[in-house]
């Protein structure tokens, strides 16, 4: 099986588990005496207003939307990167036409302005 | 093989030896010694990350002309476990109406995305974690856990601020990681590999901070972007939204997040000293200097190189101000992601035509190339800001009754 | 039972019972992070099943992308505070039904064929295979042209979605 | 690939049994990944060195990413005019 796959996946295990090493001691060695008082969520003193989950501006969404878009295009951007130098010159250029397309799309949203934060 | 000049591997066979000789089964030696290995290099990390607090008090304090912490032992060594123990005595209080599972799940995600960094990072020829092929993406892929950690955390603390801080961190991590992710493909282009030691290597003549100077630039705006560090960390800006979605979170659990921002900033010191800056290669003088080959004495040149990366993120921190949330965005959509790509195309290009050419001139085709882009940019600039101030000036002159249009 | 199988049994469990709670839980946030839990086991099958670029590449699109989309999509839409009452809809036992039916007919199906053996694997050729990615997936002979659809695409989803995501906004 | 197919069926339960929109979509997602683990599987017991599988694997990934934006665009601006996201109530056509 692939070694470096093991190495990581033995990685992440172990990254897991150190962090939990002293939440664990913490939670052994820390006083435990949960009263409402102190759990109360922190407001700055004024009395938490409604529920937590509120609702907020689209704004976000589109972020995250052209956030998805180009990062699905770096990713099918890499394996072109990599085999720049056994490909003729067309490569290179396909390669830039594919971003310009994208480009266009950012363009496209920088024009109707959603890029404000209102 | 001496111990001298290539000690992991060394140890590595004597234990593998020594456990083959038990009767174990190959595989299962490997994963023992894979075990250890981890072990140690997470240690290390861990070490290093108590070293960085100390680190950050005291560089810190000498920015603004103050003595860092000295109380405790000799310069204030001590200082960092007073904090440690601290952390660790002080009461968890999990908020009410809190959602148990996340809450707790997300301080060790949010630990476990930076230590997964780590498995990468090359400290010398021979001392490194694994050689992965795709070692680039999974720089990527571990700021996207980053991400994730920070959701939950905002989310599951039951807390209005705490979840519009983690929005407003999200969406600037998000935005950033855009151009991060596009000057990456710089050194993956010029390299031709993805792999970090490949990098390295190919580093050996030139390194890539010439070749590509603009991108180490973008490389390193949206790495302190990305980690929520100032000029960018409105998160945990005190006047803003408290403390971001670190309100809730008291005791070991915030300890973890700050621990692990600090060894964030240090490893993403050590990402632009690997890409841009040779990683632990001295410019080359490897060849005349064989003992530099050793890989003890080239990983403290990586560290060096690397705790200059992070002297730099940490100089950046305490000189600039916070930037407002919409400038933050609007420059990272409007400035940073179209400047990145114009990049990754002229270097594409570039590299493409000169695939033949000796290195030099390779190198000082890309500098010439990027001091255009460079100086086209500031002139792009300078229009654009012309334009806005005459449009200021049209407005507010009395003469003119049309309200100020744009975004009130 | 080679170390690859033992995992690959591990990794299966892993994706089969998060997919299972993604379907289940009530709270529509916890549904999205088991999916998150599902796309990671998927990265480890991609990882044992040595096509490393896309085990990466599954973790930081899907994890990194889809999965944030997912939640602001759930924090955008929540009129009813806490999500209520069954998440699934009055008689569910009849999709229910026709999930195993179908699940059979497959399984069916795919031990029928003559040379499914569960473990087959051929040794995957020298080469590096990333590159060779790279060279098929820009090759003028070899996907250019679905290489550059996939931007027209991409782009497409982007108008269309940033049109329909934000109205008829001044 | 019986993995592949009984997340499959997973996901197409979770797509025909689930009152909310959004969760239909998580269905939706499910079942693709289930077409990667398939094709990856194909791609590497069939015939590793022609690259037809995994390319045919991005291209997926390209399209699940764009359908799951203008799948949860269509939601939102639903769900902004018609103020509900349960599956059984968006069922009129033309409202």
């Amino acid at each position: 099986m692939q070694n470096d796959w093991l190495y990581i996946g033995l990685f992440l295990v172990i990254g897991i588990i150190v962090p939990i090493v002293p939440l664990v001691f913490s939670a052994l060695v820390a006083p435990h005496k949960p009263n409402p008082i102190k759990q109360s969520t922190y407001e700055c003193g004024i009395e938490t207003v409604g529920e937590s989950w509120i609702q907020f501006k689209s704004q976000y969404y589109v972020f995250a939307l052209v956030f998805l878009v180009f990062d699905v295009e770096t990713v099918f951007l890499f394996p072109w990167a990599l085999s720049i130098n056994q490909l003729p010159i067309f490569a290179v250029l396909e390669g830039i036409l594919f971003i310009s397309i994208l480009v266009a799309g950012l363009v496209y949203t920088w024009r109707k302005g959603l890029l404000e934060w209102i | 093989m001496n111990f001298w000049n290539d000690p992991i591997n060394f140890i590595a066979d004597w234990l593998r030896g020594l456990l083959t000789s038990r009767g174990m089964t190959t595989g299962l030696s490997t994963v023992i010694l894979f075990f250890i290995g981890i072990v140690v290099l997470i240690i290390f990390a861990m070490m290093l990350d108590i070293f960085l607090v100390w680190v950050e008090r005291k560089v810190v304090a000498r920015f603004q002309d103050r003595l860092g912490p000295n109380r405790i032992g000799p310069f204030g060594l001590i200082q960092p476990f007073a904090d440690i123990i601290k952390l660790v005595i002080k009461e968890d209080i999990t908020p009410a109406g809190a959602d148990k599972l996340v809450y707790n799940m997300a301080p060790v995600l949010a630990m476990a995305s930076v230590i997964l960094l780590w498995a990468i990072l090359p400290l010398a020829s021979k001392i490194y974690g694994v050689d992965l092929n795709v070692a680039v993406l999974y720089l990527v892929a571990a700021g996207a856990l980053g991400t994730l950690s920070i959701i939950m955390a905002g989310w599951s603390s039951n807390n209005k601020y705490a979840l519009l801080g983690a929005f407003r961190m999200v969406a600037n991590m998000i935005s950033y990681e855009v151009p991060m992710v596009v000057t990456l493909l710089i050194p993956t282009i010029l390299a031709n590999t993805m792999s970090v030691k490949g990098i390295t290597d190919a580093q050996h003549s030139v390194w890539f901070v010439i070749l590509s100077p603009l991108g180490m630039m973008i490389f390193l705006i949206s790495a302190i972007a990305e980690l929520g560090r100032a000029p960018f960390d409105l998160n945990e800006a005190e006047s803003e939204i408290v403390a971001g979605f670190h309100i809730e979170y008291t005791g070991m659990k915030f300890g973890l997040f700050y621990a692990g921002e600090l060894l964030h900033a240090f490893t993403f010191g050590g990402f632009v000293a690997m890409l841009y800056f040779g990683g632990y290669g001295v410019f080359g003088l490897e060849k005349f200097l064989p003992f530099l080959q050793a890989p003890l004495v080239s990983a403290l040149i990586f560290l060096a190189k690397a705790m200059v990366g992070y002297w730099v993120i940490m100089w950046v921190k305490y000189s600039m101000p916070r930037i407002r949330i919409d400038h933050l965005l609007a420059f990272n959509w409007k400035f940073l992601t179209p400047l990145s790509l114009v990049v990754l195309c002229v270097t594409a290009i570039a590299s493409k035509l000169l695939s033949g050419s000796p290195t030099w001139l390779v190198a000082m085709v890309m500098f010439l190339a990027n001091v255009v882009i460079a100086w086209l940019t500031i002139e792009i600039l300078r229009g654009v800001g012309r334009r806005q101030r005459k449009v200021e000036e049209h407005l507010t002159s009395p003469s003119s009754p049309l309200v100020r249009h744009g975004s009130e | 039972m080679t170390p690859d199988q033992i995992i690959f049994l591990i990794s299966a469990v892993l994706i089969l019972v998060s997919a299972l709670m993604v379907v289940i839980t009530h709270n529509l946030v916890h549904a999205a992070l088991w999916l998150v839990a599902a796309l990671f086991g998927v990265a480890v099958l991609f990882a044992i099943l040595n096509a490393s670029f896309l085990a990466v590449v599954q973790v930081v699109v899907y994890i990194g992308a889809i999965a944030v989309l997912f939640v602001f999509a759930v924090m955008l839409t929540r009129k009813e505070l806490r999500d209520r009452g069954t998440q699934t809809r009055a008689n569910w036992w009849i999709p229910a039904l026709l999930g195993v039916l179908i699940l059979a007919g497959l399984a069916y199906l795919i031990l029928g064929q003559p040379d499914v053996s569960r473990t087959a694997p051929a040794i995957p050729a020298g080469v590096d295979t990333l590159r060779a990615l790279g060279t098929a997936l820009v090759s003028p002979d070899g996907y250019a042209l679905p290489f550059e659809a996939a931007s027209v695409l991409l782009l497409a989803a982007l108008v269309g979605a940033v049109y329909v995501a934000v109205g008829r906004r001044s | 690939m019986i993995l592949a197919a009984a997340l499959f069926c997973i996901g197409l339960f979770g797509v025909l049994s689930r009152k909310n929109a959004i969760a239909i979509l998580l269905g939706i997602e499910l079942m693709l990944n289930a077409v990667n683990i398939n094709l990856v599987a194909f791609w590497r017991y069939l015939d590793p060195s022609r690259m037809a599988g995994q390319v045919f694997a991005i291209i997926v990934f390209a399209t699940a990413a764009a359908e799951v934006a203008v799948g949860l665009a269509l939601i939102i601006s639903v769900y902004r005019r018609r103020s509900t996201i349960l599956a059984d109530e968006i069922d009129l056509m033309k409202w």
